[in-house]
């Protein structure tokens, strides 16, 4: 995704609409291979089938969040300073986030016929469901009024501490539960499953439709953030030109140059030597 | 910087001993917690029992609910009076106010914390044990939350929404916090520290890296407060 | 199958569809709001939009919105594309 | 003599609301400015603006050889601003509050006995928290900081507000010193006799430009643009 891509048109929107129709095929093509073509697994049954949906949703989740990280560095960095990144940053956020909802909403759904239980406290769920947290937090800094700028940098400076705190989480909680009481249930996804065939094809077909789902919520939202930039910026000119009908008779509008409205004004100053503010230059 | 350190932090402390919040609201706040658990943990009391088992997360859980609300009262003081505007106008280093202000709330906790801990003791019937490694962490511990706190507080402080962005952001950061110090107090408790050494280092590790951030951010952070 | 596994499926793509949707529709109300056509298009391009903005506002808007100068890629809408 | 603020075709916002539309000013060095203009003219932007607190958004801003639109920091040690809020610590007292704001600006501390006593804050007042002082006992606090600070550049909003008779002929008297110790001043005032009788130079604000100025002639208001109040 280049964060030159911008809100508007042109080749942008017709490479955007194939890319939404190829995610659109390809998450109905692993619908119909996953739900009916794969055949059942020896363990889990029919229930092997939502490894076509979870593990590729965990797997956005990952890449959002990485190019949210990415992006932000990319905006603190003074070199690659650009709005853009920010855009890029808040929107692949949100789109994690969605993701991350799944992630644990499905997992859930899995893991109550495999495990027994809707939640474990499991090193990697724990994480993910603080990761969500955290996250939706840095999408509430993200919400905080002030200079567009301003904004931008204290985003950024979120989204990092955030993304620092991640690891941390994940050793903790990892220390926490192997001293706390051994796992009682086994990985579903290496421990009993062998994928193959006609399977193996499922679940990358899976990755690669969600990726390109990734990527085209990832165009639209960051399309929406540029407009919603675009309709800061919009009408602002014309703020400007009322702000300066504020002043009453003298004329507010025009291109008249810099220190135009104070010769104006020193017009009618009674004093012809008045040392005006522009005087002297 | 560590001259201005020490000015906001002498500031922020004369403050306290003036107006006497954390003494007057903030520890108080931080004693009910401990009193409610024990409502909703039963009355059962002695070796075994709940409230005895889990006095360890529970104080560490009342230590973070007061950490939230220090940080809140440290720039309270500061948004008062426009003096945000202050701050930034003061011509102190800002890497400075943020190690004075954490080290000023960090002062304030841990005098907190030893009569809390004194009170969990009393009240869940757990004999403290292992005085040093009890220190230890809590002085550990205490580093990584303020300088948390603290870098949230001042990102918190240009929301309108203050009082409830503040929490949303401190606790899922401070989690590993959470689990660190409440492991560490458990083994001391159950008189077998030493062996989650490692949880010292964690806790070292996020007080290091979150000081650090404060240090470098704090200042960008402050300006669009 | 199970329940499990549908309900899995319709939550997961559900979700991902409605917020889709959403995406959409917020971003057809923006165009709207700023009187940009409300499906961009590589053919249609709406003459008004471009034509109602003199450039200094243009201009001034971008800086407003922290673009660096020479790097202004994307602050304009499809008018620019003709 | 150089200029203390240099300001052209300044933009700066507020969200989406232009605080100052395109405003152009000079002050010289050593130079006492007052600015006039109805509510809501900008008077307090433009101060803000010149303490590096407000983002230029587009023209070109130079305060004290600082450019503001690539660095908003270096100016604030420089210059002095008297707001509408006084940067207090409420439970701090009085002394204490000018002796923090003056360490922390670098200033020399050996003037803080000075400026209280100037403001008279020196008797009982002194221990004194700022809660319980009135509005004009604490402007008074807040102008014994700048007294003590001695900031190259005085950034006085409404200076005269809830300040008594005496008071107010003191502020005068502060101005004129801090003029003749080379300072520059840029005051605020609806005061517009008293102000202009200090001030070197009227400027009119409205809409977030200038759009009159003259000089004071002999240290007399020269009364310009209707329209200005």
């Amino acid at each position: 995704m280049s964060p030159g891509a911008g809100p508007g048109g042109g080749r942008g929107t017709a490479v955007l609409r194939v890319l939404g129709l190829l995610g659109l095929v390809g998450v109905v093509a692993t619908v119909w291979l996953g739900l009916w073509v794969t055949p059942p697994d020896r363990f889990m049954g029919n229930l092997v089938r939502l490894l076509y949906l979870h593990p590729a949703i965990a797997w956005v989740m990952y890449i959002a969040y990485g190019i949210a990280f990415l992006s932000s560095l990319l905006y603190l960095w003074p070199r690659t300073r650009a709005l853009a990144w920010d855009r890029l940053a808040g929107a692949s956020s949100e789109v994690g986030v969605v993701f991350t909802g799944l992630t644990l909403v499905t997992g859930s759904i899995w893991g109550r016929p495999t495990w027994g239980v809707w939640w474990t406290w499991d090193p990697l769920l724990t994480t993910t469901a603080l990761l969500f947290v955290l996250y939706l937090g840095y999408l509430a800094v993200r919400q905080i009024p002030g200079e567009r700028e301003a904004r931008a940098r204290r985003s950024a400076i979120a989204a990092l501490v955030a993304f620092v705190d991640v690891p941390i989480v994940y050793f903790s909680v990892l220390w926490w539960r192997s001293l706390h009481q051994p796992p009682t249930v086994d990985d579903p996804v290496t421990g009993k499953t062998y994928v193959h065939g006609s399977m193996a094809w499922t679940l990358l077909l899976s990755f690669v439709a969600l990726t390109l789902v990734y990527a085209w919520l990832l165009a639209h939202r960051y399309r929406l953030a540029a407009l919603a930039d675009l309709e800061e910026g919009e009408g602002l000119e014309l703020a400007i030109a009322e702000r300066r009908a504020e002043a009453g008779g003298v004329p507010a509008r025009g291109e008249e140059p810099a220190g135009a409205d104070l010769v104006g004004a020193a017009a009618g100053v009674p004093d012809p030597g008045a040392r005006g503010p522009g005087a002297g230059r | 910087m560590l001259r201005d350190a020490w000015l906001v932090a002498g500031k922020d402390l004369r403050i306290e001993v003036r107006s006497k919040v954390a003494l007057g609201q903030v520890a108080p706040f931080a004693f009910v917690v401990v009193l409610l658990f024990g409502l909703a943990l039963g009355p059962a009391v002695g070796r075994g029992s709940v409230l005895s088992a889990a006095a360890p997360g529970l104080f560490w859980v009342a230590v973070l609910l007061a950490t939230v609300l220090a940080v809140q009262r440290s720039f309270a003081v500061e948004a008062a009076d426009g003096a945000a505007d202050g701050l930034r106008l003061s011509g102190l280093d800002p890497a400075g106010v943020f190690l004075g202000k954490a080290a000023a709330v960090a002062g304030q906790l841990l005098v907190l914390e030893l009569f809390l801990a004194a009170a969990v003791s009393l009240v869940y019937d757990r004999h403290l044990s292992a005085l040093v490694v009890l220190a230890a962490s809590c002085v550990t511990a205490t580093i990584g939350l303020v300088a948390a706190g603290v870098l949230y507080g001042v990102v918190s402080m240009g929301a309108r929404q203050r009082e409830t962005l503040l929490p949303l952001l401190f606790f899922p950061l401070v989690a590993p916090i959470l689990l660190g110090a409440t492991k560490l107090w458990g083994e001391a408790l159950a008189g077998a520290p030493g062996r989650g050494s490692g949880w010292l280092e964690l806790l070292g590790a996020f007080a290091v890296a979150y000081c650090a951030i404060g240090v470098v951010a704090f200042g960008p952070l402050l300006e669009e407060a | 199958m199970n329940g499990y596994v549908e309900a899995g499926y319709i939550v997961g793509l559900g979700t991902l569809g409605i917020y889709a949707v959403s995406l959409l529709a917020r971003e057809r109300a923006a165009r709207r709001r700023l009187g940009l056509s409300p499906v961009p298009s590589s053919r249609a391009r709406p003459d008004h939009a471009g034509a109602r903005r003199p450039r200094r506002g243009v201009e001034l808007r971008e800086r407003a919105a922290g673009e660096t100068v020479g790097g202004r890629p994307e602050a304009d809408g499809p008018q620019e594309q003709a | 003599m150089g200029a203390a603020i240099s300001l052209r075709e300044c933009v700066s916002l507020s969200g989406r609301f232009p605080l100052l539309a395109g405003l152009s000013l000079e002050v010289r060095e050593g130079e006492v400015v007052h600015l006039r203009g109805p509510n809501g003219a900008g008077k307090s932007s433009l101060l803000r603006l010149c303490a590096g607190l407000v983002p230029v958004v587009s023209g070109s801003a130079v305060v004290l050889g600082h450019d503001l639109r690539t660095d908003r920091h270096s100016v604030r040690r420089e210059v002095g601003l008297l707001g509408h809020s006084g940067f207090l610590y409420d439970d701090l007292s009085v002394e204490r509050n000018v002796r923090f704001a003056v360490r922390a600006a670098r200033a020399d501390p050996g003037q803080v006995e000075g400026a209280l006593r100037r403001l008279g804050l020196d008797g009982r007042l002194r221990h004194v928290p700022v809660a319980r002082l009135s509005a004009g006992q604490r402007r008074r606090v807040s102008l014994a900081v700048l007294v003590a600070r001695r900031p190259r550049l005085w950034l006085l909003d409404e200076p005269h507000a809830g300040l008594d008779q005496d008071g107010r002929a003191e502020l005068d008297q502060l101005v004129v010193e801090a003029r003749a110790a080379g300072s520059t001043v840029v005051l605020a005032s609806h005061e517009l006799e008293r102000a202009s009788a200090v001030s070197d130079r009227v400027v009119g604000l409205a809409g977030g430009r200038v759009v009159a100025a003259s000089l004071c002639e002999g240290r007399v208001a020269g009364e310009v643009g209707s329209d200005v109040a």
